[in-house]
């Protein structure tokens, strides 16, 4: 009841597997704040028109004597307790320590920089290419990949459009060019800082392709996107990637079609 | 000392166009070799920008006309003016268009102390991020409802990139001059400058990715002459 | 300290009256210093709350010149009104440095600290009162610095008031002012704190035991270690900060930077996470440096307009210093999506959990105590009752953020912005209100007005929910905070983006709800109902034994105390009040 | 200004045992371990970060560090002793250390000047690596806390030096809070020279 | 009052500071010496650090009179020392920690 509560308010709803037990929790600690507020207020409400001062002229020097407010602080610890131990914990080190072997993930390495988010898939090899940070060049190679190394060959680069397949585990490199970045996708429940000089891997899988979503918000604008959370200067506010959420089909037919765009065009390394 | 530099300018602006008039020099610049296939811009990275265009544009590291005439080729006045001369800069601005997330022009030259105006007719947030090494460098953001901005470089300074860090494709390059003796080629290579005293030039023809020409020429008064430049790519 | 005392002091007054100067402006007198601090964190606090009405336009109407009063403004900030995302950005970032650094802490520990907690411990001064003087100065020319920095090339300071690094040093000259400005000021707060506590301990009067001291008290004295011992840190971030911007180190940059395309020729081997650990072990007992003077005096004004001791004073009061030792390491919860490992998170989390105990003991204990009471309704008593529910929902909305689970939702969004604002805004600043209310007389002779004061308490309490209340919800939506167009670029933010103009309506509403409170502040000063009484709210505390307004040196006879400090309604008495410092009959 | 008569100043207080000052230093102490502490754990975090840390006896030079060592370490005792000819009653062999630590504390400078200027001259500068970065900036800031030293002692040494007439308890405590921060100086040192120049 | 010192008890004093004093040089010396075997990093750390703490403890205990300090300053220190441990590990700890690669 809460959820539906919390999603009439805004939340948006949830496309990731684990994003479940993230409203889970987040519907949880919402319930142990209501109930506290409205038990505060009541009382609070009561006390002031029972103790106003024209009803009550004298005061009692000894004031509340039973202890039902430990009572409440003792379930108010049980209950962060709970919610510590049964659910925070082990959801970190899930999201942490229980990360999906690549072979069976989608690995994609994403670089953020001022204001983009750079996208690097591996290609058919699975291995990214080599990068070298004096190799970039906006235009054509924001990246800096190294065209000579083999591994970088096949690899498919793009800006701000990132496209995964529905419900297989994503493994995702992040790091940053030049400051710090947030990486975050509310509807995935998912967000994580880009930091320059650190590769932060992170994981998730997607469990709504964005048509189904389109459907189910009946809105056909509908758009996943990754928005940055991180002040990253005075590009922040519009440093917005473009998510799809596809078939397993769908994103193959246009990691293709991505491969062979980056094959034909630009025959002489120079150009590049 | 100082003031008679600013007399003898002052001099200059009056006496330039009445008596050492009009030698020319003008020509054409072509490019000469394979022509690579390039690839067309990506603006997926902001839909916005996408949706401006029909087609993707292509890159513009090489626009090339008909017969291959390249454009987007700085060519001025590398030496041969009379020494110690000044120019002042002219009061009109030049534009650039920020339009359909690029720039227009894509290398442009301003004198120094020349007003610059930046235009925005797309409408949406671009940031003009100007790298000079000598001018001072800025970083100004244009939100999409800001329809222009000034801009003003104090010193002459060689070829720097102006880009915005909003859509990264995007880039120009600018050239700031001390002399007006300058220009731009189009699309079809052609370029003239004029109004030259008579006298022995070294001309340069610059391209960002094919680098710098340099050709020496001798004018006298009123004389025309022709200067063509042809640029290759390297060989592998 | 004998009677002999005040006719010394007296026969000093009558050969050497002390000029203008040395009076009001270079004064040693803790009181005179109080008032410095006071007029002059309002004048911050009023300044970054028009930072605040600014961007709050640009967020209601993203990209609309700004009607009358854009034009007033340069070409570099807003040119033809239209606001730019730099100056936005720099608002922000003054709008969080000057209301925390210039606005909040001097007003609760620089202006009430001076001010109150002297006279509370039946001090004639501050134990030195040369360096009280010079902490003030410092605090003055920092806040100078920092509003120069508006002035120069660049703007102010643009990188948010955390001031994180890479992107904090590849800012403008406003950031270095900046630095320089925090370290005036952090330099204030450490010569501040040393003479706060060495007061507390050294200059209580006879009989006045640990606990027997006012609940204020105890809050400065916590939070004056808490600045001792959390700005050095901070101190030594800025230091090194400044070094990284003006001598080319890398403290915080690492190898390989790649900025606007450029390849940074620095020579790396910083990290940026550095910078975050320094910052947030001060700031986040800041956060407790915020709210533990307005506890102090919440707890004041309930004890004393319920006319009955406070509820569990002693556990109130260990649940402070617990809170005070806590907030040192629960640091890094605001570092949680930086990718930290299991052990580390576990710790910062449950270290989080357990501070959110003792802040539920006082604010319980400070609930509690309002029952059986016999509660007078004046001015600052609506500012404290309403700081109780207010500090709650700033507390509860803490929950989620400090649980990583839901945090991973709701990190560096404006339910974060939300939270805090409802701990410090109607949270703080309400306490600090009532504090104004309940020690005007005492400063000036005079009371506020009341009809005045509860225009006042109504307006600002409808009005600032207004503003805060629906952050929760964009945040829930998950919209980033700090965006200068208030989420119109995203989708997610779409249903909760018309929220935007509620809130900013709210906030200039706000703003006019202020109106009332300076008049009556400037009026009553010099027109207000003159008290009849040195203890006008027939309290038991030591600062209203004082003549009115208190000369230099403070009491005109050696005050002793012989008992607790919330003495009133005591059975069998027939006054509802004792006074710590009346003796004991018979 | 109206001299207000604040307690404990001469003498300590029965409960706490101290005087205000003597409390007051203390804590200022406190606090720069805390501001010296964070620059240590900068230090402790670029090392662990790093690749590769160089000897700093590769690029510091230790016979000098070692000399300055011995210099502070004298300056200690001379101060140290300062006070303790105070308590006697020795007030011209008093003044004779105490100008002793200052003499000292400036022989101390030299030597880091002449540190800094090799450095500079071989274009050693903070830019160069983090290693250098840290040097410089915590033996700067140490530098500063000495200078800091020197005006307090010069000025104990010159126009404060009155008090002894008037106020000896005072100015014997005076002294000794002096000698307390003297001596800091000196133990942030002592860790400084292992962490810099030898590990 | 303020303790009289004795001129029996500030000699006693004296010779103590002296006898710190060669201590202090000594281990300085000490340091330095085994800065040259070139142990491994790992050995030479601790050893510098504890050489390091002896000679911090010398000087707070005598030179700063530490060893007979009131109860309250004791109080002080030994709550900055407890935050000084977690500034010291904590952020390292954080990094060593770290999911980051």
């Amino acid at each position: 009841m809460m959820l539906e509560w919390l999603h009439k308010l805004g939340l948006p709803p949830v496309a990731s597997v684990h994003g479940v037990a993230v409203d889970v929790a987040q519907a949880g600690v919402h319930w142990l704040m209501l109930v506290l507020f409205v038990g505060w207020m009541g009382y609070f409400i009561f006390v002031l028109f029972r103790f106003r001062r024209s009803r009550n002229p004298q005061a009692n020097y000894q004031g509340v004597k039973s202890h039902f407010s430990t009572y409440v602080e003792v379930a108010v610890v049980v209950a962060e307790a709970v919610l510590l131990l049964g659910f925070s914990i082990p959801m970190w080190r899930q999201r942490v320590e229980a990360f999906p072997s690549a072979s069976q993930a989608t690995v994609i390495r994403i670089v953020a920089e001022q204001f983009a988010w750079n996208i690097h898939y591996p290609g058919p090899d699975g291995i990214f290419g080599r990068t070298d940070p004096k190799l970039i060049d906006l235009t054509s190679n924001p990246l800096g990949l190294d065209r000579n190394d083999p591994n970088a060959m096949d690899d498919i680069t793009n800006v701000n459009q990132l496209h995964l397949p529905v419900n297989k585990p994503v493994i995702i490199h992040l790091s940053s060019k030049d400051v710090i970045h947030s990486f975050g996708i509310p509807q995935m429940r998912i967000k994580q800082d880009a930091i320059p000089g650190m590769s932060v891997p992170i994981w998730f899988t997607p469990s709504v392709t964005s048509e189904e979503m389109k459907k189910k918000t009946n809105d056909d604008k509908f758009q996943y996107q990754i928005a940055c959370a991180q002040l990253c200067g005075l590009g922040h506010y519009r440093m917005a990637g473009y998510v799809t959420i596809e078939s397993q089909e769908a994103f193959d037919t246009w990691l293709d079609e991505q491969g062979a765009k980056a094959q034909t065009s630009g025959d002489d390394a120079f150009w590049l | 000392m100082k003031k008679n530099v600013i007399l003898l300018s002052l001099l200059g602006i009056i006496v330039i166009p009445g008596i050492a008039l009009a030698a020319s020099i003008s020509g054409k610049v072509v490019f000469n070799g394979k022509v690579p296939g390039l690839k067309p811009l990506d603006m997926n990275a902001d839909p916005m920008c996408a949706a401006h265009h029909k087609t993707p544009p292509m890159v513009e590291i090489l626009v090339l006309g008909d017969g291959n005439s390249l454009a987007n080729v700085f060519v001025s006045v590398a030496s041969g003016l009379p020494q110690g001369k000044t120019y002042a800069a002219p009061k009109q601005a030049v534009t650039i268009d920020q339009n359909g997330c690029m720039y227009i022009p894509h290398v442009f030259g301003v004198m120094a102390g020349q007003p610059v105006v930046f235009k925005n007719s797309d409408g949406i947030m671009h940031n003009i991020h100007a790298l000079p090494e000598k001018n001072r460098q800025f970083n100004a953001a244009m939100p999409g409802t800001l329809k222009e901005t000034s801009k003003m470089f104090d010193k002459a300074e060689s070829y720097f990139k102006i880009k915005c860090d909003v859509h990264p494709w995007m880039g120009a390059w600018a050239r700031v001059m001390d002399h007006p003796y300058f220009q731009v080629t189009d699309k079809k290579g052609i370029f003239t400058i004029a109004d030259l005293p008579a006298g022995t030039y070294e001309i340069e023809a610059w391209h960002e990715k094919l680098g710098v020409q340099k050709s020496k020429v001798t004018v006298g008064d009123k004389e025309s002459k022709t200067l063509n430049f042809t640029f290759t790519a390297p060989s592998k | 300290m004998s009677s002999g005392h005040h006719e010394h002091s007296e026969q000093q007054e009558h050969h050497a009256e002390p000029g203008f100067w040395q009076k009001y402006v270079f004064s040693t007198d803790h009181k005179v210093i109080g008032l410095q601090y006071g007029f002059t964190a309002l004048c911050f606090l009023f300044f970054g709350f028009l930072l605040m009405l600014l961007m709050r336009w640009q967020l209601a109407f993203p990209g609309q010149a700004l009607p009358v009063i854009g034009k007033f403004f340069s070409d570099s900030s807003m040119p033809g009104g239209i606001m730019l995302p730099e100056f936005y950005n720099s608002l922000g970032a003054m709008h969080g440095t000057i209301m925390v650094f210039l606005g909040v802490v001097p007003l609760a520990v620089g202006a009430f600290g001076n001010y109150v907690m002297p006279l509370q411990i039946g001090a004639v001064d501050m134990a030195f009162p040369k360096i009280n003087m010079a902490s003030y100065w410092a605090f003055f020319v920092g806040g100078v610095v920092m509003l120069v920095s508006f002035f120069v090339p660049g703007g102010a300071a643009n990188s948010g008031w955390t001031s994180y690094p890479p992107l904090a040093e590849l800012a403008t000259t406003g950031q270095t002012l900046w630095l320089l400005g925090m370290v005036f000021l952090i330099t204030s707060s450490l010569l501040g704190s040393v003479n706060f506590i060495v007061t507390i301990i050294q200059l209580r009067v006879k009989g006045l035991s640990f606990m027997r001291l006012p609940f204020f008290v105890w809050a400065q004295f916590v939070t004056a270690f808490l600045l001792l011992l959390a700005f050095p840190p901070l101190e030594a971030a800025g230091v090194l900060q400044l070094m990284d911007r003006l001598a080319g180190s890398s403290f915080f940059l690492p190898s390989g930077l790649v900025v606007s395309g450029q390849l940074m020729h620095n020579s790396g081997g910083g990290t940026p996470i550095l910078w975050q650990h320094l910052f947030w072990f001060l700031a986040h007992p800041e956060v407790y440096v915020l709210i533990l003077p307005a506890l102090g005096i919440v707890a004041e004004i309930i004890a004393n307009n319920t006319r009955k001791p406070l509820w569990g004073y002693k556990s109130m009061v260990y649940s402070l210093i617990f809170l005070g030792f806590m907030s040192f390491i629960v640091w890094a919860h605001h570092m949680f999506m930086t990718g930290m490992g299991t052990v580390i998170n576990a710790f910062f989390q449950t270290t989080t959990m357990i501070i959110s105990v003792p802040s539920v003991i006082v604010l319980s204990c400070l609930f509690l105590s309002l029952w059986g009471g016999s509660i007078r309704f004046n001015t600052p008593m609506l500012f404290a009752l309403a700081f109780l529910p207010m500090f709650g929902i700033g507390g509860l909305t803490g929950l989620p953020l400090g649980l990583t689970t839901t945090d991973l939702h709701l990190h560096d969004t404006y339910y974060v912005i939300g939270h805090f604002h409802y701990v410090v805004a109607p949270g703080t600043i309400f306490a600090l209100f009532a504090g104004i209310y309940y020690w005007f007389p005492k400063a000036t002779g005079r009371k506020m007005n009341e009809v005045l004061g509860k225009l006042h308490f109504i307006g600002s309490f409808i009005f600032i929910n207004g503003v805060f209340m629906p952050m929760f919800i964009q945040g829930l939506a998950g919209v980033s905070r700090r965006l200068f167009d208030g989420g119109a670029s995203y989708y997610h933010a779409g249903p909760v983006l018309k929220l935007n103009v509620m809130m900013s309506v709210s906030a200039w509403c706000l703003a006019l709800a202020q109106l009332p409170f300076i008049i009556n502040f400037f009026y009553s000063m010099f027109a207000g109902e003159k008290v009849t009484s040195d203890n006008p709210w027939q309290s038991t505390t030591l600062e209203w034994a004082t003549p009115t307004p208190p000369p230099h040196g403070n009491f005109t006879f050696t005050p002793e105390v012989v008992r607790g400090p919330y003495e009133y309604s005591v059975p069998g008495e027939s006054s509802d009040f004792l006074p710590q410092y009346q003796p004991v009959k018979g | 200004m109206s001299a207000l008569e604040i307690p404990y100043v001469y003498t300590p207080r029965e409960d706490t045992g101290l005087t205000n000052a003597k409390l007051g230093i203390w804590l200022f102490l406190a606090s720069e371990v805390m501001l010296f502490g964070a620059l240590f754990s900068t230090y402790i975090v670029l090392r662990v970060g790093a690749p590769v840390w160089p000897r700093g006896a590769s690029i510091l030079n230790v016979p000098l560090a070692t000399l300055n060592t011995v210099i502070l370490i004298s300056s200690s005792v001379t101060m140290v002793m300062a006070w303790a000819e105070l308590a006697r009653g020795q007030f011209k062999r008093h003044k004779l250390y105490l100008a002793l630590t200052i003499l000292l504390s400036f022989g101390f400078l030299i030597v880091k000047y002449v540190e800094y200027s090799t450095k500079f001259h071989h274009h050693l500068f903070p830019s160069k690596s983090t290693f250098l970065a840290i040097y410089f900036t915590l033996t700067g800031l140490h530098g500063l806390h000495v200078l800091g030293g020197i005006v307090v002692n010069t000025y104990f040494l010159g126009p404060g030096a009155k008090m002894w007439k008037t106020e000896p308890q005072r100015f014997m405590g005076r002294i000794e809070v002096a000698g307390l921060y003297w001596h800091f100086v000196d133990l942030v040192w002592i860790f400084l020279f292992p962490v810099l120049y030898l590990l | 009052m303020h303790q009289e010192h004795s001129a029996e008890e500030v000699q006693k004093h004296v010779r103590t500071y002296l006898v710190v004093f060669v201590m202090l040089l000594a281990l300085t010396f000490v340091t330095v010496a085994i800065s040259r075997l070139h142990l491994g990093v790992f050995q030479s750390i601790v050893l510098a650090l504890i050489i390091a703490c002896i000679k911090g403890s010398l000087v707070a205990l005598f030179f700063m009179h530490l060893i007979s300090e009131k109860k309250l300053i004791y109080g002080a220190l030994a709550l900055t020392v407890a935050f000084f441990i977690g500034l010291m590990f904590l952020p390292v700890g954080q990094m060593i920690t770290a999911v980051a690669l």
